[in-house]
């Protein structure tokens, strides 16, 4: 019982992680599949941050009143994270928009079907 | 409730409905991340994960169909090796510290260092903000960079083609007057709590990032509108192009003249004679260079987006 | 003093909880999407504007008050924008389906 | 009394993620999101006075302003597409 309230967060970003992984390996569809990486990508975020968090702890702005900060430096990596994700995800739907264009398709077998009838 | 969502988004067939539990699944994380003291994380995420993501995802699904197909031939095959792996994993997690613990790996190297030293040196009270700007400002330097280098990769991918005239209007929203004036009003506000944001991040949660998403918002907001044409003569993307370089250049310029002044590159403490206006000079103006790019980016990718979009509406009619 | 505020933020806060309930309740249980949508946007605004002056409160005079204030302008003016976008595009799509027959 | 806030709004936070579940139309599911953003704006303005430091109410502003966006984007992506259906049975 202890070890269930002092790991549950590591379980639930195995589970979010696989729930990702999943969808990326098993749906035709592109764009489900960087839904998909999304999934994973946060379930990485949730990982970070949880493990900066301390108990009792608060948010790491300086003020006077207050002792013990969560750690700042896994907000820091995950900030940057975020915001290459999304750049990550815009080139992603890009060639998602490209490749429809040249094969008609967005599903992952029509493609490849093309690709072997040529 | 994460989980719950991330199962939805398996199941769901519709894409649109994908897109908008990702939207859901974006609050949701974000509301975690609160919960885990991390404001800054929290902020970005709202804007990205909440608002930017699914908004390109809706773009791309205008052009491509929202349908997706039964596809269920390899499903046995994933789950066992999804099975295997999240088992894998989990009997991995029993070696990592407890949640919360105080004397975890990870707060116990350079961490404390940061929080009882950060106040000294830098001069900032949010240490989010001195560690990203200042000792890690290398990573940031290259984060930025990288957000860079996906603008012109999304730009080579989907260059805009400059448009036929149009009538003005013609794409926008002439029969919503509600909601235009609505918008007109709130754009306003909206850019100047980028602007807040980006000169707040010293003190509170915020910083070029957020602020450079929540400025394209304002922006992003305005072209629903009135149309990308329309958007294009406030905010040319030639304009864009020039201002997310700048944006770059800024960040290393400020490196470069920190070196000049005999520091190290990105060395703020040589650019005052008080070493701590120094950091608060250096943090402020790349702050506003991260923030610049950031902006000129996203507005960049929208634009890239949706005149695909236009152009494809006006093809099938 | 204080007292009276504390009561007083508490009922508003309590007031503000129970029709948020409903509202969500509404959300739940209406059988068809205006009527829900109806649940959904009567409670919201009046709920929101009750917590959110609970919370004010709470908060006294301070910077924290004023993004109270701020919020609750804000909410104000998008929440009936977007139920009004919500209905019409709703209404549209009915007439269509009705004049129609077209189905999605 | 925050606590029992805190409760409410987590309950109908769930409640409205199992209307965007089952919701049959895309409007139901558009609504439930935009229930769920309000809802998490003020369970963040909440929770910064649980917690004791309310000087985070940046972050629920910035909740509002992207939930308007998105439900606009979304409703203005359905117009479009639903234009362009028009123009292909228009053209059948």
């Amino acid at each position: 019982m202890t070890l269930l309230m002092s790991h549950y967060n590591y379980w639930i970003v195995v589970a979010l992680m696989m729930v990702g992984f999943f969808i990326v390996i098993a749906q035709g569809n592109l764009v489900k599949k960087i839904v998909g990486l999304n999934i994973f990508q946060t379930s990485v975020f949730i990982l970070y941050i949880s493990a900066g968090k301390i108990h009792g702890g608060s948010a790491p702005i300086l003020n006077d009143s207050i002792t013990v900060y969560s750690n700042p430096l896994p907000h820091v990596l995950i900030l940057t994270a975020i915001v290459v994700g999304i750049a990550t995800t815009a080139l992603g739907l890009a060639l998602v928009i490209r490749i429809n264009k040249a094969y008609g398709t967005i599903e992952e077998s029509e493609i490849q079907q093309r690709d072997h009838s040529c | 409730m994460l989980f719950a969502t991330a199962i939805g988004i398996v199941l769901s067939r519709d894409l649109i409905a994908v897109v908008m539990l990702t939207g859901i699944y974006g609050f949701l994380s974000a509301s975690f991340f609160v919960l885990m003291d991390a404001v800054d994380v929290a902020f970005t995420e709202a804007a990205v994960g909440a608002g930017i993501s699914p908004l390109l995802m809706l773009l791309t699904l205008a052009m491509v169909g929202r349908k997706e197909q039964a596809n269920r031939s390899r499903n046995f095959f994933a789950l066992m090796l999804v099975t295997i792996t999240g088992a894998l994993l989990i009997i991995g997690t029993f070696g990592m510290p407890e949640f919360g613990s105080a004397n975890a790996p990870a707060h116990t190297h350079v961490a404390p260092r940061y929080i009882e030293q950060s106040g000294a040196e830098i001069g900032i009270p949010n240490i989010v903000t001195s560690v990203l700007a200042s000792y890690r400002g290398f990573d940031t330097f290259g984060e930025v960079a990288v957000i860079f280098t996906a603008g012109i990769g999304v730009l080579s991918l989907l260059m805009l083609k400059p448009a036929p005239s149009q009538v003005p209007l013609s794409n926008g929203a002439r029969h919503h007057t509600v909601l235009r004036i609505v918008s007109k009003i709130l754009i306003p506000p909206i850019l100047l709590f980028a602007l807040y944001v980006q000169f707040h991040g010293d003190y509170g949660p915020g910083g070029g990032f957020q602020a450079g998403v929540i400025f394209a918002a304002g922006i992003i907001l305005y072209t629903m509108f009135f149309g990308v044409d329309v958007a294009q003569q406030v905010v040319s993307s030639a304009v864009l192009r020039v201002l997310a370089a700048f944006g770059v250049l800024l960040y290393g310029s400020v490196g470069l003249v920190s070196m000049l002044n005999g520091g190290e590159f990105l060395n703020y403490s040589v650019l005052a004679e008080n070493p701590l206006t120094g950091q608060h000079i250096g943090i402020l103006v790349i702050e506003l260079g991260v923030g610049i790019t950031v902006a000129a980016v996203m507005v960049m990718i929208f634009y890239c987006f949706a005149g695909q979009q236009s152009k494809q509406v006006e093809a099938e009619e | 003093m204080n007292d009276a505020i504390g009561f007083l933020s508490g009922a508003l806060l309590l007031l503000g909880s129970f029709l948020i309930f409903t509202g969500a309740l509404g959300v739940l249980r209406f059988p068809d999407t205006l009527s829900r949508m109806h649940a959904a946007g009567v409670t919201e605004t009046l709920a929101t504007t009750l917590l959110l002056m609970g919370l004010m409160l709470l908060a006294g005079w301070s910077l924290v008050l004023l993004k109270l204030i701020m919020i609750l302008l804000f909410i104000l003016f998008t929440s009936p924008t977007s139920s009004h976008a919500l209905a019409k595009a709703v209404w549209r799509h009915q007439e269509d389906e009705t004049k129609g027959g077209r189905h999605d | 009394m925050l606590a029992v806030t805190t409760f409410t709004l987590i309950l109908v936070m769930a409640m409205a993620l199992i209307r965007g579940f089952a919701g049959p139309s895309i409007f139901d599911r558009v609504l439930a999101a935009n229930l769920f953003g309000t809802k998490t704006v003020l369970l963040i303005a909440v929770l910064g006075f649980l917690f004791g430091r309310p000087e985070f109410l940046d972050i629920a502003l910035l909740y509002a302003l992207m939930n308007f966006i998105s439900v606009i984007a979304i409703l203005r992506y359905f117009e479009h597409t639903q234009k362009a259906e028009e123009g292909r049975s228009a053209d059948e």
